[in-house]
């Protein structure tokens, strides 16, 4: 099972990346580009697991170990 | 009028709460809560500390500025005045190790280039809990990558600091900067409004929800209302402080500007409220007009923001537009927000209505000073019976042991990380007993060296805080300075407890009374209270930072062996000393005894001696004697040899062999010396009447040492070497 | 000669490197600012260390939209010197002046530490007051110093001898340890096939004085200013 | 207009922060958990732009900004 974790900043906190590449891309021309934020994806393999227990294990990781909960938000996908 | 909740939610005593209706005569409003709660509390006002910290002298010759400023000046020579200063981030850094301690760094770089200084070196002070905790290994892991993340970034080398570790740091890190930057001496810039009808600029980062209420926050003990206190934290943009640190370098070079305050702690309430304090102005701004990064934020959060990476500057308006040319040059805002005016009072205004109205002096100057309750804790010194201590069976294993405690192991891992070549000055790199740093062009150089040992202070604090200030010392004497100001830090537990008020006391008497022995200034420095998590202090944790002043720096001496051969010197006595000591801690678990000894007069002549026999050029190495004792310092000084050069040693004094190998007396220094200049090193010790003994030479590939003939130690350095070497690293990389 | 040093909003290395042509080197040497279109004449042009947009999105990725680059390309491109110095080097490979591109070292941390550095390629105006096999002591200081490029490439810059620097021991042998941040090959600096574009990551302005602990790094200086003295002056007939 | 870019390592390029994420996962106990990878996600936010434009325009902005094309790919989602 494949399973995509998306991890980014809280939208109230500042996302010094995510502005410098707006910023960027503004230069580059790119003016419909009204936000950019960035973050980081995780695409976890899973074997030998239920949806089910997917389901309820993955916010867990994510918490524990993907983001930080202080600073970030996640989302999980499960692929197939 | 507010209710009673809104107050105490704010931090603020009932008492308080009047004295403020009575300082403004009115109710404030909640805006006007949140300044003064911000303002008064702890973090800011120093209410609870000020008392004492008067007692600490701050005046000498070369001083230009003292506390009361964003940083202390001092005078160094040829026209250039080097501006410093500690700062502590520990409630951040624990709630969120990597952003919390690079907010740190850039917090206190700000205070520096904010006086018109470049920064041009970076140190600092950490404290953890045991590695064994997978727990702490996360927080040191974030806080080392955030201080490298940001200083690297933005090209301040970090050249020096110290880590220690103790249980009670478990849930309370600390996490002190220290910055230090060099000014022409007649380019210094203050915080100061001054002059009717000039602008106020906003310059930097937008405003957004952030960190609000930080300083309430560092101002209170954690517990499990933590969770709530979490989204506070800030992150940190170091690329955007570096455009900040050149586009204000700049403005400041041209002279386009009167006044110039960084917004750290307190953000824009502290900075108008003090600027304008510090001129007897008053100041009003327009919120509409701060750059904002969030819809729809109240006056509230725009004058309590935290965000990173902005200042407030005062010009004339004539030079308005230079100044915002410089600042798009570098791709920042610089917003006019308001003006300065007559009067003392802070006007904020709000779409159009006055939001806030009340005296900058009450805000800044009038906060209540308390003279808290102090008591001895009921047995803060546990007497150690030193019949008691069984005799290790095997030195050698005492020693390796010793060697992997992580407060005495090797560092790379950590300063590996940071780095502290960036400017090309650091001549001498992390591991030294002191940064050294280069002036370009000139003879003269700086060294700096932090320094506070918990264990000491908080089995003696006076003692220890007096050690603190003369370990520092001494490191600088060891590679060549002779000291020339003083910043401290000063962590302490919640100062409403009387036992921590008297552990305060007790300590800045100690850092007072050596001070003034060494007749250097202290200009300035933070005090940190409230470590506490759950009802539990941490140790007393003075960090003590001392910049020297090096006449040549062609006369550096650096603390490894430098040849075989070569005889080896003790300046100074040993003593029959274990209280306190790492030896007890790591290899009998007792944190008993006290500290070493401290006798400021043959403190002073040995560090006087070394100093002198460096600038006669006679040592070709010297290595203060700290934590580990003896041993441990003539360990390193084979380590710290390119060559790995090992040495024997003859003891012949009548004490228990581990005092004399582990104990930590006060006021040594290891020193090598070439044979040619073995008799003028021992008729100069004379002279300055500090007992010099030679101890064996250096030489093999082995480190050995004799007690009354006996074969106490016979390790091979390598060996010692990668027990030293891999201590931190294994609890981080697991083969 | 004429050095231009490229200053972009977060370079950090550029006053350093400057101050080594200039005073340590006594060469002509001025500041390039990014936003500007004007080489000011420089005969070989550094693109210093640092984290030129705060090393945001990749490192050195975002510097080659800057309005200068277009300068620098063609300058380049025409057989111009260009030598890029850790995030330099990362701007190259990002502006594709050389081939490859940067991952993050091995073990996942900054690394700032002298390492070793041999010499494989004298036949370069920035290595030929060196010999062969030469091990030069040089610091670095970068999280992205782990060189890739894919395996016919590779092939290619071997049979090209676009290798010049590779990590190696003291004397000169290739390790797993020395290899400190992973790079493939060992590869510390390449240049490219016209033989006028360096890019190395370890920073030789930081080891051009012996007071800062190594003056390795002259070779490389020395090398260029000789280069151009012996090859670029016009001779008189 | 949402979008959203992923960008990941290619497969033939080791992925070592994917690798400690996924040795940290398995020392906490998540046996279940067969690989990790890790990538950065980009969420533009849009404005005055068809969704065709917009489909034509990303893969350019990808490919020249957001993405090393000799050690990355990239895909992307119109979000709404
Ligand atoms: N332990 C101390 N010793 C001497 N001066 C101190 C100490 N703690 C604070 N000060 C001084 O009090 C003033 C206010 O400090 P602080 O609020 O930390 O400054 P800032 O707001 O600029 O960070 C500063 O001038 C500082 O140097
Ligand atoms: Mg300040």
């Amino acid at each position: 099972m494949k399973v995509r974790v998306l991890v980014s900043f809280k939208d109230s906190i500042l996302d010094p990346q995510g502005k410098t590449v707006e910023h960027s891309l503004h230069t580059l021309g790119y003016d419909f580009v009204d936000e950019v934020r960035q973050g980081k994806v995780f695409e976890l393999e899973l074997k030998g697991i239920s949806r089910e227990k997917a389901e309820k294990i993955i916010p867990e990781i994510a918490d524990k170990v993907l983001a930080n909960p202080i600073i970030e938000k996640f989302s999980f996908e499960i692929m197939d | 009028m507010l209710d009673e909740k809104t107050i105490t939610d704010h931090g603020l005593t009932s008492e308080e709460y009047d004295q403020i209706v009575r300082l403004i005569g009115k109710h404030p409003n909640l805006t006007e809560l949140g300044i003064f709660s911000l303002m008064w509390s702890e973090h800011c006002s120093y209410k609870s500390s000020k008392h004492h910290l008067k007692k600490l002298p701050v005046t000498g010759k070369n001083v230009i500025q003292g506390p009361g400023e964003n940083a202390g000046i001092i005078d160094i020579g040829g026209g250039l005045a080097a501006v410093f200063k500690i700062e502590s981030h520990n409630h951040p850094s624990f709630i969120e190790p990597y952003q919390g301690a690079a907010t740190g760094v850039g917090g206190i770089l700000r205070d520096i280039f904010t006086m018109g200084a470049r920064p041009i070196v970076s140190l600092n002070s950490l404290r953890f809990g045991p590695l064994s905790l997978p727990k702490n290994r996360a927080i040191m892991d974030g806080v080392v990558g955030g201080i490298a993340g940001y200083g690297n970034s933005i090209g301040v080398p970090t050249a020096g600091g110290e880590i220690y570790f103790n249980e009670c740091y478990s849930l309370n890190p600390l996490v002190n900067a220290f910055c230090l930057g060099l000014a022409k001496k007649d380019k210094i810039f203050y915080a100061r409004a001054e002059g009717e009808g000039n602008a106020v600029l906003y310059v930097g980062s937008k405003t957004g929800r952030d960190g609000i209420h930080g300083a309430t926050m560092a101002s209170a003990e954690f517990n499990d209302d933590l969770e709530e206190k979490r989204p506070n934290v800030q992150v940190g943009d170091p690329f955007r402080e570096k455009l900040l640190m050149e586009a204000c370098l700049e403005i400041m070079e041209k002279s386009l500007i009167i006044g110039i305050q960084d917004m750290g702690a307190a953000g824009l309430t502290c900075s108008t409220s003090e600027m304008a304090a510090n001129a007897g102005s008053g100041i009003e701004i327009d919120l509409d007009l701060v750059p904002q990064r969030e819809k729809g934020m109240t006056p509230y959060e725009i004058m309590l923001s935290e965000s990173q990476e902005r200042m407030l500057i005062v010009a004339k308006n004539e030079k308005i537009k230079e100044v915002q040319q410089v600042f798009s040059k570098w791709d920042l805002e610089a917003v006019v927000i308001g003006s300065v005016i007559k009067g003392g009072n802070l006007i904020v205004k709000s779409s159009g209505k006055r939001v806030v109205d009340i005296p900058v002096n009450a805000i800044v100057n009038l906060c209540p000073v308390y003279e808290r309750e102090m008591r001895p804790p009921e047995s803060y010194a546990p007497p150690l019976i030193i019949k008691e201590i069984p005799l290790p069976q095997d030195y050698n294993s005492s020693l390796l042991k010793l060697l992997s405690s992580p407060t005495i192991a090797d560092k790379k891992w950590v300063f590996r990380q940071y780095d502290h070549m960036v400017q090309t000055n650091t001549v001498f790199f992390p591991g030294a007993d002191a940064a050294l740093l280069r002036i370009k062009n000139q003879k003269r150089a700086l060294a700096i060296s932090l320094d506070g040992n918990s264990l000491y202070t908080s089995l003696g604090p006076k003692t220890g805080g007096a050690i603190a200030i003369a370990e520092a010392c001494r490191n600088l004497a060891c590679v060549g300075a002779y000291p020339a100001g003083v910043t401290n830090c000063l962590n302490f537990g919640n100062p409403e407890k009387p036992e921590i008020m008297w552990q305060f006391q007790q300590v800045i008497e100690g850092i007072a009374e050596a001070c003034k022995a060494f007749e250097i200034p202290v200009t300035g420095g933070n005090v940190s209270f409230y470590n506490d998590t759950d009802g539990i202090s941490i140790l007393p944790t003075p960090v003590i930072g001392v910049v020297g002043i090096m006449d040549d720096i062609n006369t550096a001496v650096s603390p490894g062996f430098k040849a075989k051969e070569t005889p080896i010197v003790l300046l100074g006595e040993n003593q029959e000393e274990l209280g306190a000591s790492e030896y007890l801690k790591h290899l009998h678990k007792k944190e008993k005894g006290c500290p070493p000894e401290l006798d400021l007069i043959k403190e002073k002549a040995v560090q006087k001696l070394c100093l002198e026999a460096i600038s006669q050029r006679l040592l070709l190495s010297a290595h203060d004697l700290s934590e580990g004792g003896l041993a441990i310092c003539t360990a390193e000084c084979a380590f710290l040899s390119p060559a790995k050069i090992g040495c024997s040693l003859s003891l012949s004094e009548s004490m228990r062999t581990d005092a004399l190998l582990f104990g930590e007396s006060q006021s040594r220094i290891l020193v090598t010396v070439d044979k040619t200049n073995l008799e003028r090193l021992l008729t100069l010790s004379q002279e300055f009447g500090v007992p010099a003994n030679i101890l064996g030479k250096t030489g093999g590939d082995r480190l050995i040492f004799f007690h009354n003939n006996k074969k106490v130690i016979d390790t091979a350095v390598k060996d010692a070497f990668n027990i030293w070497e891999q201590s931190i690293p294994d609890f981080f990389e697991p083969k | 000669m004429k050095f231009g040093v490229v200053v972009f909003p977060g370079s950090n290395c550029d006053s350093d490197t400057l101050y080594v042509v200039k005073e340590v080197f006594n060469q002509e040497a001025e500041f390039l600012w990014h936003k500007d279109h004007d080489l000011k004449n420089s005969d070989c042009i550094i693109f210093p260390g640092g984290f030129s947009y705060g090393d945001y999105l990749r490192s050195g990725a975002i510097a080659r939209f800057s309005p200068l680059i277009k300068e620098v390309r063609e300058f380049a491109l025409n057989g111009g010197l260009v030598l890029g110095i850790c995030n330099g080097f990362q701007i190259l490979l990002e502006l594709g002046l050389l081939p490859g591109a940067m991952l993050r070292n091995k073990n996942l941390k900054f690394l700032c530490q002298h390492v070793n550095i041999r010499i494989d390629n004298t036949d370069t105006p920035f290595t030929l007051a060196g010999n062969i096999g030469q091990v030069l002591s040089i610091p670095i200081a970068h999280f992205d110093g782990n060189y890739y490029i894919d395996n016919n490439s590779l092939k290619d810059l071997h049979k090209q001898n676009q290798i010049v620097f590779r990590y190696s021991e003291q004397n000169g042998n290739l390790s797993k340890k020395s290899n400190v941040n992973g790079s493939i090959n060992s590869i510390a600096g390449l240049i490219n096939k016209n033989g006028n574009v360096l890019g190395m990551m370890p920073h030789p302005e930081r080891a051009s004085e012996a007071i800062l602990g190594s003056d390795d790094g002259r070779v490389i200086f020395e090398s260029i200013i000789q280069y151009f003295d012996k090859v670029k002056k016009p001779q008189p007939c």
